[in-house]
């Protein structure tokens, strides 16, 4: 049987022991008219591993060989083959969250190493070991500062709309339950950016400033000036950070004078595919006097019996499980594969290579700009430094050049006509190390035989000549 | 050895990242770090060996019977992780467009439509990303009914002292005030209590079925006609679906909303913490407010349903389509298992439960609830031993990793003093099942004969006891270099 | 530096307690004259994992998606994804030969596991722990029946032509510098089966007999008259066999009256992918009376200082590294990787797995020849009993029909056309349990529209209408 | 415990095999197997279970510094792996057609391009399945092209004392005579032996050089030409290249044919015995007696030579085309390289055995030859150690286990007694190699201090020290079932 290893004088024995005469006796607590055992009509029956291989061939099959522009929170960036054969070992693989600590120091010092690299990333105190994803993990961040801001009862908190908008919709989704108000604040139309040269001079009491760097454009925000504004209204401070781009760019632990407090995004680019969006991990950071608020697992280093160094969970008392409904969070499982995979990501590419990594990916956006910029019907966005993904305007109506461009297999980038309608046909582009010279020609050239296309179909008068 | 005591200044793993410095960039100083990372500097076998090495000190699944209540773990087909890595799966940016997305597109509705026949609901949506999301989910769709109907008296939820801590962990975050309800001593819920508990305030109960004290719930059709007489909405902590798959269904006894961990009963893996998946199905009054995104098909096209599309949604709860990967990996173990299969699952971790607990009642171990039948897992008390010879729970627990098993669930659920909740699930062997019942007698022997002994234990790990206390008081939670 | 985890000061400390100023200095005993320090102009400098992974994913991709009916040797099967996923963990592919039994002993517990599957699937008393692949394991066979039949000091080896053409092409490049002659035994042309009744009535003196079963043409040969006859004639008997038929067929331990001498094949089938033809592996089993003479490694079970059962390699006084240049054959690294994916593999399926997937192969191979009785022009050869494969005589000539369904990605069989003229246009073709009924519709409309359209090419008059 | 100790009749893991019982057969009765047979019947779980636990009783690079002379255990980047097993690579069926095979042939073609360069050779056939199988082409294709002369008085092959033991097994293999030549002082070959021993009846040399001894052939040229003017060829025994990678070509030095080992030079995996690659490089009297297949291009075009375009062949010495998936990795590997990392390979596998060498003689070892510069390995003997103290090289090298390391080779080459030969390779770290060399230096303590001790080792691995005789004598080399 599938996955089952009982053999029929197995059974025979196992019910002579109970003392029962079938499996089905065991189920006699079920009211009769409860049980459903002929209830799964709509469910196939089963497959060989054969046949649910081909049919997850053709499935992958059907969605590969796209040529991807799309970053907007999920970037294609090379994993060195190492990650994913080493993070899928069995032991890795198969086990349950390190309860018992002693069977599961693999786990638990890796995990140990995962908080020293993110609290180096970072520039902060300390890490947490995994929240979901970039999205929730700010929701968490927004709780949390609520909770540890000792100078303001304030439930407001400042959400700029240069955050990505599906995590401002996540963030909003879980914290408006607990009558907390996310106020957004609006971006410069030239630089796209917050102003700080434009921020409320009477904000009134609010308990944190959310801090993209760099925001949803790609933009490098003032992250000095917000944090030393935010800081000087007894506001906490939230950094929304992309982990690839702190190899090169000024940490939170390092934003104004004194930095931010809690540092949190998505660990996708660390060594998780696409893989239509997760499973990543969400990542938390924060000052050391606020671990005590901070949401989800956290491992220690101490000593066993013999006084040899060993690893263990610590400072439960915050979770689900010892404080029920007084935790700092509901959140239990974690996303601790792919902390694993981030963890022996980092370790290969080691500081240097993160720091290359960073520069190329940025680089090839430079270029694509470059090459976009000849592009005629094509406008660059925003004049303020960026990193790594930038806004672009387009003439024409992006669903229709993205949908275009899709037949050819081309992602061209993700439309912000619905987040960001002020802004006209705009689209999102990124291009990642992983695009060569030969991809981005690829692209433009695709891009220019649908512009003149679509001008042409948009002619009253059809030209005569095709 | 921690992996940056093995990093050396200014090694580099060339080949793993662009091998020449990028000429431009445009950054501006002001906005750039100063200080390098700490991040180890070691060759690619330098890290290779050292994560392989780090791997060899876990007990899982692949190396290990690992009975830990609460937390079905069994098998993890390799296929499932094979072919949910197949590169077109992996290379799939979120944002695709649905032309380029068939693939995914119509696991994720196959996936949807299979669980929403699993569990007897109306609809079901894949996001949640774990258990306690998909929890959030629910009592979110509870409070959002409520607004709905402008009834904004409903404050409570209720919640089985037996109850997940994510449970009551999860009313506070939707904002309820939670209300415990006892549980009577056959382990079924204090009918007299909850109908005194009921009232315009109540929003609803969350309940586990079969419960986390391992038995069914016997009155559960009463237990949901009192809390729906009151106004109070049904919630269904599926984490523990196990037991039940193909015979009884949560829609069925009259739930309204419910949620799966699929990194459970869909055998997809806990990866040492995660990542889950929480899918969440509903009753029909629930549906509009189901988070998005779902899938949707129309003349053999799948499309996204997003925000736009469900107006009364509690919205998002991640960035994109959540654990995706891991819906992939249930999906497949779905498909393999097919509907018989499904049925076989919850005998066979019905059959090993109460086969072991048979066992190891005559072999003079005390159960928490000895005249009731076992679900999938069972709860077996320590407290004699504890009392008599002064050995606990948890040194049990410890010798039994010194035998080569995993330990069960200890200490939880919370009501059950000195406990061990034992699941072995479906895919363990007879042998191994026996092998570990000769191993609690032996360690019972030892506990008699040579108690500190056990209270010594583990020996034969990489580690001995560690100090929590420590841990806690000192807290050391990274690395630092030392100073130069 | 790629692979290499030296710092500047780490040279420069071990330069110093070398006592030298330079690398370069290291190689001083080198003759000047000989040293060719810009010497590799012709290689390509050194790209990234990234550029690599591009470049060999490229070129994977121009190769893929094809449908295959070609056996010949080289069976497509479907392998559990546990098989590689085990196989490939660094303990199992990254050990050298256990040589250090005390730190191998997973290797070598699971090289005694496979000696005993093997066994027992041959029918034979012991097996070897692999051996290069099935053409070469058959040379092996060859030199050892040669050396070992007491009764005869011939060097004559009688060679069915239904053997794999290369199987007899690698043993004759093999043991023809030995002196030792392989000489052809012609097949009845009815039955592509070697007739016992035709057998030659005075063989001489000769060493052994090869039998293959099934044979080359998937026909199954008489091999317990062919046996006996052999050993009348005081010749040993050589059974080549595929070990996937063994689940169903008569092992060679009990052909005829008193089972084969030796039994050898390719492992192919048992969990290695096609990859082209290689890495496989040879394997190779024989009666105990001769396992002395058996070349290749060998794992015995033993104990240890305590008493405890372990494994470790045993009559090495066979191997070249003992015995030199009196050694049974110089085979030193042999398939060791192949056998650990092979030993998971028959755990994997099984007793019942393995006839499961040798009876549905063999179905699925009659199923196509149904398939292909109703094109026109395609006629099954040969009357005997088979086993998944068949020999399938054209009208067209082969190549171009060949050609034909190569550009519509379909692998229609192997030509026999060079290695047996005799036949005319004729083709081998195999369909495994990897095969769907859509793929030998796909085959069999391919192959009718090709035949239409080379038909009336060839047709002296062209049609007026296509 | 054995697979078949878990194995219980009937158990059958369906989703591994075809659900259903196929329903023809047209197999007569008589050509039917009577008696199922042994394969194990244990769950998909029980084999991960059983397969995992048992690799991790293995000592690999991926775990150990494993310094084992003349094998060059370097690391062998997962790349590789993950890269050659691509499905469009793993799918190739062997007969597919040129067309269909493009990638494919463009990387052999590419790979016997690159191993031209490294070797200087005319050309080179990438089909011979290991180093050994080099070896019989290599020999082979002397004996062709004395065949193909007539000259077929040459009927003896020189051989080194030093050399590896499959040179004087191939040499017999292709019917030649082995004649020994012996080695002086310094490890170089004793050139007036070497004079004594040519003759009309050499049919060639098969040198290694760097030799086994772990040194440079200085005289390489004298020899060659001694060879030669006798009419014999030289061979080169190329399995370790790793030493003079870019640095110095077999075909500079005047060899005829080559070998190479690809699963050591080129960082494929041993897989705890193989497969390996042995490709052989020729000079152009060679050339036309080359194995087939061969890979040409023309055009742009990639295509095979077979028997028919090659009649001066040696033939095919595989079924098909060798370990096509090895060539692969080493491929892949090559390309990681680059021209400028191949000298690195040599210069850092050489600083690595110098400086390890120069490390134990200053802790008190004794080297086999201390006047010469190590290449890529080195020889220490423990003769004193085995007189003084009665604990000889074995002792030492299974109490290396006990420290964590692999023991080097031991008692190879034959002629230096007691001996220990090190290859620490170029991917091993400083800390690494520092660290054995300390536990050298302790076991040498312990040897003088507790002699018993060392000689009981190893005591840490999953068995203590095997009995080989027994094992021999007493042969058990299959699992029998108990009589029923
Ligand atoms: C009964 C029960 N409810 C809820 C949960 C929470 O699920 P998760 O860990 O996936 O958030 C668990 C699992 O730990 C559980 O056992
Ligand atoms: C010097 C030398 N020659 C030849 C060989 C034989 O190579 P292989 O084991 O690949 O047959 C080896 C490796 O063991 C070797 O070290």
């Amino acid at each position: 049987m599938p996955f089952i290893p009982h053999t029929d004088e197995d059974i025979q024995k196992m019910l002579g022991a109970i003392g029962v005469n079938s499996i089905d006796e065991l189920f006699a607590e079920i009211p009769n008219e409860l049980r459903s055992d002929d209830g799964l009509g709509n469910v196939a029956e089963g497959m060989s591993e054969m046949e649910v291989s081909r049919l997850m061939k053709e499935r992958a099959e059907a969605d590969a060989r796209t040529l991807c522009f799309a970053g907007a929170g999920a970037y294609e960036h090379h994993i060195p083959a190492a990650v994913w054969e080493l993070t899928t070992r069995g032991e890795f693989y198969s086990a349950y969250t390190p309860y018992q600590a002693e069977a599961s120091q693999g786990t638990l010092q890796l995990l140990y190493e995962y908080q020293t690299m993110m609290s180096s990333l970072t520039g902060m105190d300390v890490s947490n070991a995994s929240l979901y994803d970039g999205g929730s993990a700010l929701a968490e961040a927004v709780l949390m500062a609520v909770r540890a801001n000792r100078k303001s009862k304030s439930r407001r908190v400042l959400m700029p709309r240069t955050v990505h908008p599906n995590y401002r919709r996540v963030a909003n989704n879980i914290v408006k339950n607990q009558g907390i108000v996310l106020e957004e604040l609006d971006y410069d139309r030239e630089g796209g950016f917050i102003d700080p040269d434009n921020l409320p001079k009477d904000p009134g009491d609010f308990a944190a400033l959310i801090i993209p760097q760099p925001n949803f454009f790609g933009v490098l925000e003032e992250v000095d000036a917000l944090t030393n504004w935010a800081h000087e209204h007894k506001a906490l401070v939230i950094a929304v950070v992309n982990p690839t781009s702190l190899a090169i760019l000024t940490p939170p632990g390092e934003w104004g004078e004194t930095g931010a407090d809690i540092a949190c995004g998505d660990g996708q680019p660390l060594g998780a595919p696409l893989s239509s969006g997760g499973p990543y991990f969400g990542f938390m950071c924060c000052r050391d006097s606020f671990v005590r608020q901070m949401p989800g697992r956290i491992i220690g280093r101490t000593t066993d019996l013999d006084g040899k160094e060993g690893f263990a969970l610590t400072l439960q008392a915050r979770e689900q499980h010892i404080r029920r409904s007084k935790a700092t969070s509901n959140i239990c499982t974690n996303q601790g594969l792919l902390v694993t995979a981030a963890t022996i990501y980092m370790s290969l590419v080691g500081a240097q290579g993160l720091e290359r990594v960073a520069s190329a990916c940025h680089e090839n956006t430079l270029n694509l700009l470059d090459a976009l910029a000849d592009v005629s019907g094509s406008n660059k966005l925003f004049n303020r430094p960026l990193f790594h993904e930038a806004v672009i305007q387009l003439e024409l109506p992006v669903e229709d050049v993205m949908r275009a461009l899709s037949v050819q297999g081309i992602i061209g980038g993700v439309s912000l006509a619905d987040d960001y309608p002020e802004l006209g046909n705009a689209i999102l582009v990124c291009a990642t190390e992983t695009k060569t010279a030969a991809d981005i020609e690829t692209f433009i050239a695709a891009l220019q035989r649908i512009a003149k296309r679509l001008t042409a179909n948009a002619c009253p008068v059809q030209p005569k000549m095709a | 050895m921690l992996i940056f005591e093995k990093s050396k200044k200014n090694r580099v793993n060339a080949p793993q990242a662009p091998l020449s410095e990028a000429t431009r960039s445009g950054i501006p100083e002001q906005f750039r770090r100063k200080q390098r990372t700490n991040l180890p500097e070691v060759s690619e076998m330098q890290a290779v060996r050292h994560y392989t090495q780090l791997s060899q000190k876990n007990f899982s699944i692949d190396t290990h019977f690992y009975p830990l209540g609460s937390c079905t773990m069994k098998y993890n087909p390799r296929a499932s992780n094979t072919l949910s890595m197949l590169p077109g799966f992996l290379g799939r940016h979120p944002e695709s467009p649905d032309n380029l997305s068939q693939g995914f597109l119509a696991c994720m509705y196959d996936l949807q439509e299979i669980l929403k026949e699993v569990t007897g609901m109306k609809a079901v949506s894949l996001g949640p990303m774990a258990g306690a999301q998909g929890e959030f989910a629910g009592v979110a769709m509870i409070r959002a009914y409520h607004d709905a109907r402008n009834d904004d008296a409903r404050t409570e939820i209720l919640v089985p002292d037996a109850a997940h801590g994510t449970n009551p962990a999860t009313a506070t975050m939707c904002n309820y005030k939670v209300k415990e309800i006892p549980t009577n001593s056959d382990g079924d819920v204090d009918i007299e209590a909850l109908k005194a508990a009921v009232g315009p305030q109540t929003a609803g109960i969350m309940l586990t079925n079969p419960s986390t004290l391992g038995v069914f719930e016997r009155r559960i059709k009463e237990i949901a006609n009192i809390v729906h007489k009151a106004g109070g909405l049904l919630y269904y902590d599926g984490a523990n679906l196990n037991a039940i798959l193909g015979k009884v269904k949560p829609g069925d006894m009259g739930f309204d909303v419910i949620h799966m961990n699929l990194h459970k009963t869909f055998s997809t893996p806990h990866g040492g913490g995660g990542p889950g998946a929480g899918p969440v199905g509903v009753s029909e009054r629930l549906e509009p407010f189901l988070p998005v995104p779902l899938v949707a098909k129309k003349d053999d096209e799948y499309y996204w349903l997003k925000e736009k599309d469900r107006p009364q949604s509690i919205g998002r709860l991640s960035t994109f389509m959540g654990n995706a990967g891991v819906l992939l990996r249930a999906y497949i173990y779905a498909r393999l298992l097919g509907k018989e299969g499904m049925h076989r699952v919850a005998e066979f971790a019905t059959l090993n439960a109460n086969y072991m607990m048979a066992e190891l009642k005559k072999a003079g171990f005390d159960m928490a609830y000895p005249n009731r039948l076992a679900t999938h897992e069972f709860i077996l008390t320590l407290k004699k031993q504890a009392k008599d010879l002064g050995v606990n729970t948890m040194d049990f627990a410890k010798r039994l990793l010194d035998y080569g098993f995993h330990a069960p669930t200890t200490y939880f659920p919370l009501l059950v003093p000195e406990c061990l909740l034992i699941e072995p699930t479906e895919t363990e062997a007879l042998e191994d099942i026996d092998a570990f019942i000769e191993a609690m007698k032996a360690i019972q022997k030892e506990a008699e004969t040579d108690a500190e002994k056990v209270k010594g234990a583990p020996y034969t790990l990489p580690v001995r006891k560690l100090d929590d206390v420590k841990a806690a008081k000192e807290l050391d939670l990274s690395w630092k270099p030392a100073a130069q």
